[in-house]
């Protein structure tokens, strides 16, 4: 089973830069084989299949600032998140709503900014994993129709 | 009534199919009425040719399989009402065009032939097109892993084990990719098409398609003479990733020996119980 | 569908696989990270630091790994030839069965 | 002037051709067009949110998707922006065959090489609306 994680875009200010970056390190480094993502604005600019994204998987969202674009869109368009990170929560607010940033120019503060978040994300991660493995098992199956339960 | 049309060649000065096709254009705009589009003005600008591309039949001539002028043509968004390759042609007529970039006899005499044909034929044409897989019914099997799904088209489509597809109608298949190679390539950005008149062996190469992170060689499901291709891809190869059933098929092929291809093909049930087991094994 | 059969030949009677020239070859190693098979094995301590470790993993008729080689070090034996031979043995085998 | 011209990446997370698209409009908004352009959140206007509304809304419009899915694009006219133009990472990798970009985390040199090139053609575009008024 796997894990959905969804980052806002993170245009408009530090703590979405952070919030993008911190994403990317649960799905390269910290848990590669249990997480997936998707790209948010594709719940209105793709099909079915991307909307179906939260139903199909335990979702948590991360977001920049306190607009909460990545949940909220997530839970309008897909389905309900298990949990969320605010960024600015963890690295304070007036950061967070400093200018965006390119990855370019990341140095050895925004580098610990994006370790913090991502560790809160693996947090509440851990405890989804937890409670949902317990639960039912997620989509599993062809879905051919065929009712084979392969 | 003797038609007008806008005639796009290529401009391929360093071969001699490139020279060829340039007479073959110059011939033709010679005609009264037609005229001669610049394929390297056109690239630079739009306004020049717009109106005459639009109003008028378009005749695309290119010399060799690199296609310039039919890309530039579905760049450009043009619809092409005749189009001919040099080197096919020169095959198709048993012509060996010299190395050299000057015509000399025999090249001059294969451009007046090929000019007047490509004339005739349009005089001809009105007859609409007809497509003849226009009937496909699609009906997909699914499944499913993680975000990404991966479609099967039960009914009619014939696959191999290495993901490509055949629809056959009557003495012509369409050949294409499944989703799973769609899928692991991800965005695929180019589309090298094979040679129309090609002769192509039973799980031979027809064409490659590629994206950032591979080259795909498509392997043919049945041995067959290429009688067209896919030449949406060349200005568009994601519509393969959209959907490598429907408009991302890649070319059609006349049948050469169907009976001991048939051997070798797996229908649906078949190739999905192989789709499924890849998936699982390797796909990430 | 066994694991080990291609078109219902068993795999190891396939002669696929890819051919590394060692002559060209400057062992940047792209074809194995490419290889999603475990067709090649990397040996960082021996001269030939390339190998062909599990030449029945190749899937059949795919050249892919061959197009990431720079060099053009790696080939493979000729389709059509390695079709007749499939053919062949299918009819062997139903000639037995 | 009015408004100022809305440069709008798609949100790229799953690709090395989303990184480029954000990392070009950044370019265009704070390098090369400070005065003329300004990048806007793609995933604020998916939200719907009024505000967010009004601030596209009949504004000159210039998204940067990554790959043929123009979620930037068709986000941006759904919430009523004019799109002048689309741009798309993918076109550039096109000229670039074999290049090695990097992917949706880092960009390699090249991968910067190329982030130059569509901004400097997004640069061209918001020069020449401004131009036209």
């Amino acid at each position: 089973m796997k894990i959905g994680v969804v980052s806002c875009s993170g245009e408009d200010c530090l703590g979405g830069t952070i919030s993008r970056l911190a994403t990317r390190k649960m799905l390269d480094e910290i848990y590669p084989e249990e997480t997936v993502t998707i790209c948010l604005p594709l719940f209105l600019a793709g099909g079915v299949e991307e909307r179906g994204f939260a139903q199909n998987f335990p979702t948590i969202s991360v977001d920049g600032c306190d607009k909460y674009c990545a949940k909220r869109a997530t839970e309008k368009y897909s389905g309900k998140v298990s949990d969320a990170v605010m960024v600015a929560d963890i690295i304070g607010k007036e950061a967070a709503e400093s200018g965006p940033l390119s990855t370019k120019n990341l140095t050895a503060e925004h580098r610990e900014m994006v370790d913090k978040v991502a560790m809160e994300i693996k947090k509440k991660f851990e405890a989804v994993l937890k409670s949902s493995s317990a639960g039912k098992k997620l989509n599993s199956g062809c879905g051919c129709g065929c009712g084979c339960g392969c | 009534m003797a038609k007008s049309y806008a005639v796009l060649p290529c401009n391929g000065l360093d071969k001699s199919a490139g020279c060829i096709a340039r007479e073959i254009a110059l011939r033709i705009a010679e005609q009264p009425e037609n005229e001669l589009l610049c394929p390297v003005f056109y690239r630079v600008s739009d306004a020049r040719y717009n109106k005459t591309a639009s109003e008028k039949p378009l005749l695309v001539i290119d010399g060799c399989s690199t296609r310039c002028a039919s890309k530039l043509a579905a760049e450009k968004g043009l619809k092409i009402a005749g189009k001919v390759t040099v080197t096919e042609e020169a095959k198709k007529r048993r012509v060996t065009p010299g190395k050299s970039l000057r015509l000399g006899e025999s090249e001059l005499a294969l451009a007046a032939a090929i000019a007047e044909e490509l004339l005739r034929e349009e005089e001809q044409v009105e007859r609409p097109k007809e497509d003849r897989f226009a009937g496909i019914v699609y009906d997909y099997a699914v499944y499913t892993k993680d975000k990404f799904i991966f479609r099967v088209p039960r009914g009619g489509f014939y696959f191999n084990e290495n993901d490509c597809w055949v629809y056959i109608v009557g003495n012509v298949a369409r050949v294409g990719v499944t989703d799973y190679v769609q899928q692991s390539l991800s965005d695929i950005m180019f589309f090298t098409p094979p040679e129309v008149g090609a002769e192509v062996e039973q799980f031979g190469e027809l064409g490659t398609i590629e994206s950032g992170k591979a080259v795909f060689e498509v392997v043919s499901p049945v041995s067959g003479r290429v009688i067209s291709i896919n030449e949406e891809l060349l200005a568009a190869p994601e519509l393969i990733n959209e959907n490598p059933y429907e408009k991302g098929w890649i070319a059609e092929l006349e049948l050469l020996d169907p009976e001991s291809d048939r051997e070798f093909l797996l229908d649906f049930e078949q190739y999905f119980e192989v789709l499924k087991k890849k998936v699982d094994e390797f796909h990430v | 569908m066994s694991e080990e059969t291609f078109m219902g030949v068993p795999r190891e009677r396939i002669d696929w696989y890819p051919r590394i020239d060692y002559t060209k070859c400057n062992y940047c190693l792209e074809c194995a990270k490419f290889c999603p098979h475990n067709v090649y094995e990397v040996r960082e301590d021996e001269e030939k630091k390339l190998v062909v470790k599990n030449p029945e993993n190749c899937v059949v008729f795919c050249r892919a790994c061959g197009k990431t080689c720079g060099p053009d070090a790696i080939s493979f034996p000729d389709k059509a030839e390695t079709t007749r031979r499939i053919k062949e043995i299918r009819k062997e085998m139903e000639g037995n069965g | 002037m009015s408004k100022k011209i809305m440069v709008i990446p798609c949100s790229g997370m799953g690709k090395v051709l989303g990184l480029v698209a954000r990392e070009a409009a950044l370019k265009v908004a704070t390098e090369l067009c400070p005065g003329e352009a300004q990048t806007v959140c793609l995933a604020y206007i998916v939200t719907g949110d009024q505000e967010a509304r009004e601030k596209i809304e009949g504004a000159d419009c210039l998204p940067i998707d990554g790959c043929p899915k123009l979620c930037a694009a068709k986000n941006a006219e759904m919430a009523g922006g004019i799109i002048k133009r689309e741009f798309r990472a993918v076109d550039i990798f096109k000229e670039h065959k074999g290049a090695k970009p990097g992917d949706a985390t880092a960009l390699t040199e090249e991968g910067w090489r190329m982030v130059d090139e569509l901004a400097d053609r997004v640069k061209d575009a918001v020069k020449e609306l401004v131009r036209e008024g």
